[in-house]
């Protein structure tokens, strides 16, 4: 059914110890920082100083309100065409085994990728300008 | 492979119809040409197959069976088309849309009927699920829809989770995806095997909504457009089922590991029976009998998957068509009325005749009166079951339960035939859509008489 | 490591999962829940993978590319759950499931 | 358990991240400097020789300013916002190869923290963690501008991560691998990739300004329409970590681009100069370094010279020209890769 | 091909009727029913001469090994003649009638026709189902669109008791079908006797339950005094006329045959539940003062009287229960037909309200006099010959079984000129003094039936020989 990929053939699972690692550096430094900083700076705390700032006005209501769906959309599809993407790797990694098959098959997939691709265009999802 | 192919480009033809088709009614055309099209290219295809069966890298394996089982789902789906497709405008402003998630639904429908790959039974099963996830709440005038919406789409990726477990740990048990080459059967049981299984059937009743797993679908199908119930609730419903047979007959059985699932599952089977035939007793809504009868219909088609043999596979075909046919006529009459209840059926019999006679013969035969396909269609599980030998306690169960059936069933001829009152239809009853309701008719009594007509092609 | 681990933490990792779907009532928590059910089941199954792959089996990778489906799949209901949970919240300004309740009438 | 793998590990990371540290800090500087070239102004010379110590200056400010979190803002994804766009900056690093290999007292030092077979791919996984960062610190902060200027963002570099995978693919066609320093070992021997791929270049180039916010991408952050963007409410080392994060994000960027496009710590001729290998390896490095430094003097070079993209151009650059396109090279590339092994 | 006409007359009339219009259905009931006599009639001779003649087998689902058999035994005969000869009577009698929507309520008669027919023919088993349920739908719709005020639950409950209980029996069809060789459904094969007694034991219930529900045998009955009291008249006539032979029927053609050692086992259990019947029946019949629903209580003890005869398993018993499925068509269809007259002419049903109709309408009285006797069996009537050749059947088999049962003669004779008394002789009231007598068809049919009761009393023979096959191949069976 699959044949023995590159992903089989993977590093020890102690090849990424240096990562974690440099896990534990950044999070030291971050978090030794974020610690300094905290008694370094003075503090003098007023009600004033702590409202959020909107351009000088007062601020009117919550800011945490439903944006346009533009953007939920954009999320969404980035989603959708990301995990395409993704299986794009395997196959880009493996092509050369593959060979004109492969591209057939991958021709077809991008078909519909651009097909997906087309019609979210022509549907407007991706119109910013109303 | 035809099908798999054809509905998935129909689909995509469909979405970029609705991009250039401004005429609603047009769209509906070309969905009917495009369904065409699908069906005679699954029938092309049936020429094509020699000794029974051809596998396609390991993944799909196409033979007469899921062939004729497409063609009973297209079948269907044409006849959805026919009676409901006007309904569709009504619904929202998408349109081809519609028409373009049913086709992918039909494309999932075909790989679930086709599948021979653990693999391809998950992306089956989802690829019905999640456009129905859609068209449940595609209605986005009521707050009811969009909650169905959400509900169903909760349960069902919660069902999702729960069978992608189950098939995790058949892999961890057997080594591989293949349905063929599972051999789970042979030997000892596995105890990571036996978990899968019962995951497995776990997540499948949920998906055909048998008890103790149905609690959403009265809600769903209550909230959702009702075009969309009548769809959802019966070739969806039957492809499901293909999906749950295929799956546990072709890598399930085996001396050892099948008596472990069958006691369970035909306690689900009675307890789906009991829940949904009763509680269907009780409703005052033709749209939320018809859920729960949905539900009781379940349960018969359980008797397929857990019989596993001949009669069963025979009669998952049959009942697949006579309830889905039966169902659907009965949604699109009661789309044409304003009231869902079955007070808004009263004397429907004076003032619409046709109507009446041919929602007469849709619950005829969801009822199983013979001389129509629904009879055969629990005939052939019952067989099946009657076979099977340890399940006669559950086929009187059954048949005690059918007999309750009867009520709810006709008391929608009561209704119509011995109320008095005047329905109020939504709209003008044309022409078209009477002689497509007697030619719907005609074909659940067909069927009925001469069960063979479908019996021979198998 | 052995397997064991693996497969144990992956069904941990899917019980708190199963829990937090049936015990909590905001949708979006719900939809966490059974994503994290859905990547305990990845995880379980490169495990597997792993463990066929040392036992000698060349098709192992065929569980790797399953995990890949189930992602496609779970971005697929991700972009579908999302858009739903925004319709209703959009309607009812809530996403607790508990409201739903009145469907049932 | 190797200690001495550990040790030097442990000096390798702390060298890596301090160097990080420092090419942020003088980017400030010379980004001043570059613009002040341009603009026909000398930019900072106050402090020590020519303002080099400007950024220190800068630094310590932030260091001791006040620190303050608005009283509507939701603390702990206040803090935790910048904190997670510093960690993904200083986590990029692991994977990229910052030299061949250094012979010390008979122990072979690889100059690259991890070598992992799927570096590029951790690369795309850690730095689409960074939209994390901006999008809790600009919700956290609970004001209009922010919340706008992080949604914004996240559109913005989701949207050119796409085209930016896509690019790459074409790439991995060629090289048949995801491990950047075989990525780099390949050009060593060869001509670098650019050459090759041109086009996949320029838009791995373009989608990087866009990831790294930088102009003519840097909507989230206008200050003429957003107050600052998603910052906005941020003060102290707070503010510094998204700033420095931005950065080392540019520092990386251009690490990767030398790597994956130019050789990385390649240069030609190398292997037929004759040197020890040693030697050999500390010119590859400085050789890396000279590349990421023009890199870095191209993304302010650009900064100062085109003017910022209106929000619907900038998307529709992204989706309707940079997929297509990157998809284009993609299949193209395939086919030309394809026939040649064929014929 | 006589038994497919027989068949196909009312079905294909009952659907031309549909469309009918006027008196249109009327007509073309009374014709249909006409050819039906007439090919009945010619059934019988052809019967005399050729009886395989009447066989007919095609194919059906050849799959389930289900044919389209049908053919026509002594005792299918007889039923047949029974129907042709009751649905003439009763179409005669509603001839001035007008029933609302006419054409629906003809054709339905006429399609319940059909059905009956179709049971009595059908030698498949598969065939024998769809038939056995194909008759219940059409009685279903007529006693839910013209009965009386509480005509819907009560029809349904009818309904619901009876396709229960034929499931069961579907059931039970289907595991014989599995366990027969060559998977068939004909009756060849279903009396081939492979069935273990084991099984039998158990599958005798399924089929028991189905047909003594249809009879209706005591605690399965009770759906039956309600449907007959809310029933129209006709449809009464033809639930007690015909639709409760189809029990017996099935007993006798099916049940025994198919189970023998199954009925053998329970047969004991079977008599006790038909004797319980009886005498219960009977007493309620005596407390009851509506006319309609007396008579269906003794209707209920006749059948039980019949049905724990079959059950006593010997010649004579069985000879007595053949006669007497016609007899007893005969006699109640002319009690219903006097109801009707009565309930027609005065519109009450209370028997209290009634009396001296005998003063105003001597011919009804006369009628009702005739028939009340048969019905209580006296000699020289045709009720007389079957019950005694039952009694005699049961006193072999165990002579307490007999003398309980014995006791349900005398209280049908308590019940019955109680009722004779009540209805047509004593004080006239306002009411019944407006009593007009008979009109020319029901005269006829009256007279008909009571040519009937008294030549079948007096010259049974013909009936006898005309069973004796059946009688002999049951036996053989046992």
């Amino acid at each position: 059914m699959f044949t023995d990929t590159v992903l089989l053939s993977a590093t020890t699972p102690f090849s990424y110890f240096p990562i974690v690692l440099q896990l534990c550096a950044a999070l030291g430094f971050v978090g030794l920082t974020m610690f300094a900083t905290h008694f370094l700076g003075p503090k003098r705390k007023t009600s004033d100083k702590l409202v959020t700032f909107e351009s000088g006005i007062e601020q009117k209501g919550n800011a945490r309100q439903p944006v346009a769906i533009k953007y939920f959309l954009t999320a969404i599809l980035f989603v959708l065409f990301d995990v395409e993407v993704i299986f794009f790797y395997p196959y880009a990694v493996n092509f050369r085994e593959l060979g004109w098959d492969g591209f057939l098959a991958m021709l077809l997939f991008v078909a519909f990728f651009l097909g997906g691709f087309f019609y979210i265009l022509k549907k407007g999802a991706l119109k910013w300008e109303d | 492979m035809n099908a798999l192919i054809s509905t998935a480009l129909a689909g995509v033809v469909m979405m970029f119809a609705g991009l250039f088709i401004r005429n609603k009614q047009h769209i509906k055309f070309v969905a009917i040409a495009a369904l065409l099209i699908v069906s005679v290219a699954n029938l092309a295809e049936l020429s094509t197959i020699e000794g029974g069966s051809r596998t396609v890298l390991g993944m799909v394996t196409v033979s007469h069976f899921s062939i004729l089982f497409n063609a009973i789902a297209f079948g269907a789906t044409l006849i959805y088309f026919l009676l409901s497709g006007s309904a569709f405008e009504k619904v929202g402003e998408h349109v081809a849309d519609y028409f373009a998630l049913v086709f992918f639904i039909l494309s999932g429908i075909t790989l679930a009927s086709s599948f021979s790959n653990l693999l391809m039974l998950f992306l089956a099963i989802e690829i019905i699920s999640i456009p129905q996830y859609i068209l449940a709440g595609s209605n986005k005038r009521t707050p009811k829809s969009s909650e169905a919406s959400l509900k169903y789409f909760l349960m069902g990726s919660f069902s999702t989770g729960i069978l992608l477990m189950g098939i995790t740990l058949i892999y961890g048990a057997a080594g591989t995806f293949n349905i063929e080459e599972l051999g789970l059967g042979n030997g000892d049981i596995n105890p990571l095997a036996l978990c899968g299984i019962i995951l497995l059937a776990f997540a499948l009743s949920f998906k055909v909504s048998a008890a103790p797993f149905h609690f959403w679908t009265p809600d769903v199908y209550d909230g959702s457009p009702t075009v969309f119930t009548s769809f959802m609730a019966t070739v969806v419903k039957a492809g499901s089922f293909i999906a749950f047979i295929r799956i546990f007959h072709g890598a399930f059985t085996g001396t050892n590991i099948s008596a472990h699932w069958q006691l369970l599952l035909s306690l689900v089977t009675a307890a789906t029976l009991l829940i949904g035939n009763f509680t269907a007793v009780f409703q005052q809504s033709v749209k939320r009998m018809l859920a729960y009868s949905s539900i009781a219909q379940a349960g018969f088609m359980l008797f397929a998957v857990i019989s596993m043999n001949k009669y069963a596979t025979q009669g998952i075909i049959l009942y697949a068509a006579a309830y889905s046919v039966a169902t659907i006529g009965v949604f699109a009459v009661t789309m044409k009325l304003k009231d869902y209840t079955f007070d808004g059926f009263n004397g429907l019999a004076r003032t619409q005749p046709v109507l009446a006679v041919t929602t007469a013969i849709f619950v005829c035969s969801l009822a199983g009166i013979p001389l129509t396909a629904g009879f055969f269609a629990k005939y052939f599980v019952l067989t099946a079951a009657v076979q099977q030998g340890n399940l006669l306690w559950l086929v009187v169960l059954a048949v005690l339960c059918a007999a309750i059936s009867a009520y709810y069933y006709f008391r929608v001829i009561i209704a119509m035939y011995f109320k008095q009152g005047e329905p109020a239809t939504k709209e003008e009853i044309t022409g078209g859509f009477k002689v497509m309701l007697v030619i719907t008719a005609a074909i659940v009594i067909l069927l009925g008489v001469f069960p063979g007509l479908l019996l021979n092609l198998i | 490591m052995p397997v064991q681990y693996y497969i144990f933490l992956s069904i941990v990792l899917f019980c708190i999962g199963v829990m937090g779907v049936l015990m909590r009532r905001n949708a979006i928590i719900i939809f966490m829940c059974v994503e994290l059910m859905l990547n305990a089941v990845n995880l379980l199954m490169v495990a597997f993978s792993k463990m066929w792959a040392d036992a000698g089996r060349v098709d192992a990778a065929g569980a790797q590319i399953f995990v890949f489906f189930i992602m496609v799949v779970a971005a697929a209901e991700v972009a579908v759950g999302l858009a739903i949970i925004v319709m209703v919240y959009r309607k009812s300004q809530s996403v607790d499931i508990n409201i739903m309740n009145r469907l049932k009438n | 358990m190797d200690w001495f793998f550990i040790l030097e590990k442990i000096l390798l990371i702390s060298g890596v991240l301090a160097i990080s540290l420092i090419v942020a800090m003088y980017s400030t500087w010379g980004e001043r400097k570059v613009a002040g070239v341009m603009q026909d102004r000398i930019g900072p010379n106050r402090a020590g020789f020519m303002g080099l110590l400007q950024p220190l200056a800068d630094g310590g400010k932030l260091f001791f300013k006040e620190e303050i979190i608005p009283g509507s803002s939701n603390r702990f994804l206040f803090i935790l916002g910048p904190s997670l766009a510093m960690m993904v900056a200083c986590m990029t690093s692991a994977v990229i190869p910052w030299g061949d290999t250094l012979t010390i007292a008979g122990r072979t030092i690889s100059l690259q923290v991890a070598d992992i077979n799927i570096g590029i791919l951790y690369i795309f996984g850690v730095v689409s963690l960074g939209v994390y960062g901006i999008m809790l610190g600009g919700w956290a902060s609970n004001n209009k501008y922010s919340l706008l200027a992080s949604v914004r963002a996240a559109s913005q570099i989701i949207s050119y991560e796409l085209a930016m995978g896509l690019s790459l693919i074409a790439l991995l066609m060629m090289t048949g691998t995801l491990s950047i320093k075989e990525i780099v070992e390949q050009q060593r021997h060869s001509l670098w990739n650019v050459l090759y791929q041109p086009l996949g270049f320029l838009i791995f180039l373009v989608c990087s300004f866009a990831e790294c916010n930088r102009t003519p991408f840097d909507l989230p952050e206008a200050e003429n329409e957003l107050n600052g963007g998603y910052h906005l409410e941020y003060s102290s080392m707070k503010l510094g970590f998204y700033l420095f994060a931005e950065y080392i994000n540019m520092f990386i960027s251009s690490a990767l681009m030398s790597s994956l496009y130019f050789g990385g710590y390649s240069f030609p001729y190398m292997d037929s100069l004759g040197l020890s290998p040693n030697l050999t390896t500390i010119l590859g490095t400085v050789a890396l370094f000279v590349k990421i430094i023009f890199f870095l003097f191209f993304f302010m070079w650009v900064r100062w010279t085109i003017p910022r993209f209106r929000y619907d151009q900038l998307m529709r650059l992204g989706w309707n020209i940079m997929i297509p396109l990157a998809l284009a090279n993609m299949l193209i590339t395939g086919a030309i890769v394809l026939y040649r092994s064929t014929h | 091909m006589l038994t497919v006409l027989l068949i196909l007359i009312p079905l294909v009339a009952g659907l031309i009727t549909f469309g009918l219009k006027g008196s249109g259905p009327k007509a073309l009931a009374l014709i249909a029913s006409i050819a039906s006599l007439a090919v009945t009639v010619a059934a019988l001779f052809q019967f005399r001469t050729a009886p395989e003649a009447l066989q007919l087998t095609a194919s059906w689902i050849p799959q389930l090994g289900a044919q389209f058999s049908v053919g026509l035994d002594g005792m299918g005969m007889m039923l047949c003649l029974l129907t042709a000869i009751s649905f003439l009577l009763i179409f005669i009698v509603i001839n001035n009638r007008n029933y609302e929507r006419a054409n629906s309520f003809y054709g339905l008669m006429l399609l319940s026709q059909a059905g009956l027919i179709g049971v009595f023919s059908a030698y498949d088993a598969l065939l024998f189902y769809v038939f056995w349920e194909l008759a219940l739908i059409p009685v279903y719709f007529l006693c839910s669109l013209w009965g009386g005020e509480k005509r819907i639950p009560v029809t349904f409950k009818f309904f619901v008791y009876t396709f229960a209980g034929s499931l069961l029996m579907l059931v039970g069809l289907i595991y014989i079908y599995l366990q027969l060789p060559d998977k068939s459904f004909s009756y060849a094969a279903f009396t081939s006797g492979v069935l273990s007694p084991k099984d039998q034991s158990w599958l005798f219930w399924l089929f028991f339950v189905a047909f003594a529900i249809k009879m209706p045998v005591f605690p399965f009955h009770t759906w039956q005094p309600d449907t007959y009291e809310q029933s129209p008249t006709p449809v009464t006539m033809v639930l007690s006329g015909i639709m409760v032979k189809m029990g017996l029927f099935g007993v006798i053609r099916w049940l025994l045959p198919v189970l023998p050692s199954g009925a053998y086992m329970w047969s004991e259990v079977a008599i006790v539940l038909s004797i319980i019947g009886i005498i219960y029946a009977s007493c309620i019949a005596i407390v009851q003062s509506d006319f309609k629903r007396l008579i269906a209580y003794s209707s209920i003890a006749h059948i039980g009287l019949m049905s724990a005869a079959i059950f006593a398993n010997n010649e004579q018993s069985l000879q007595g229960v053949l006669i007497q499925l016609f007899n007893h068509g005969i006699n109640i269809i002319g009690l219903w037909i006097i109801v009707e007259i009565i309930q027609q002419r005065l519109k009450v049903k209370n028997m209290n309200e009634l009396g001296g109709i005998a003063t105003y309408a001597p011919n009804i009285a006369i009628f009702l006099v005739i028939i009340s006797l048969a019905n209580v069996a006296l000699p020289l009537t045709n009720g007389f010959i079957g019950e005694f050749l039952m009694f005699s059947g049961l006193f072999q088999y165990n002579v307490w079984f007999m003398a309980v049962a014995g006791l349900g003669i005398i209280l049908a004779a308590v019940y019955t000129l109680n009722m004779v008394q009540k209805v047509i002789f004593g004080e006239a009231n306002t009411l019944t003094s407006t009593t007009t007598d008979l009109t020319g068809n029901e005269l006829l049919a009256l007279s008909v039936i009571v040519v009937i009761i008294i030549a079948m009393g007096v010259y049974p023979k013909p009936m006898l020989d005309l069973v004796s096959s059946t009688t002999e191949l049951v036996n053989k069976v046992y």
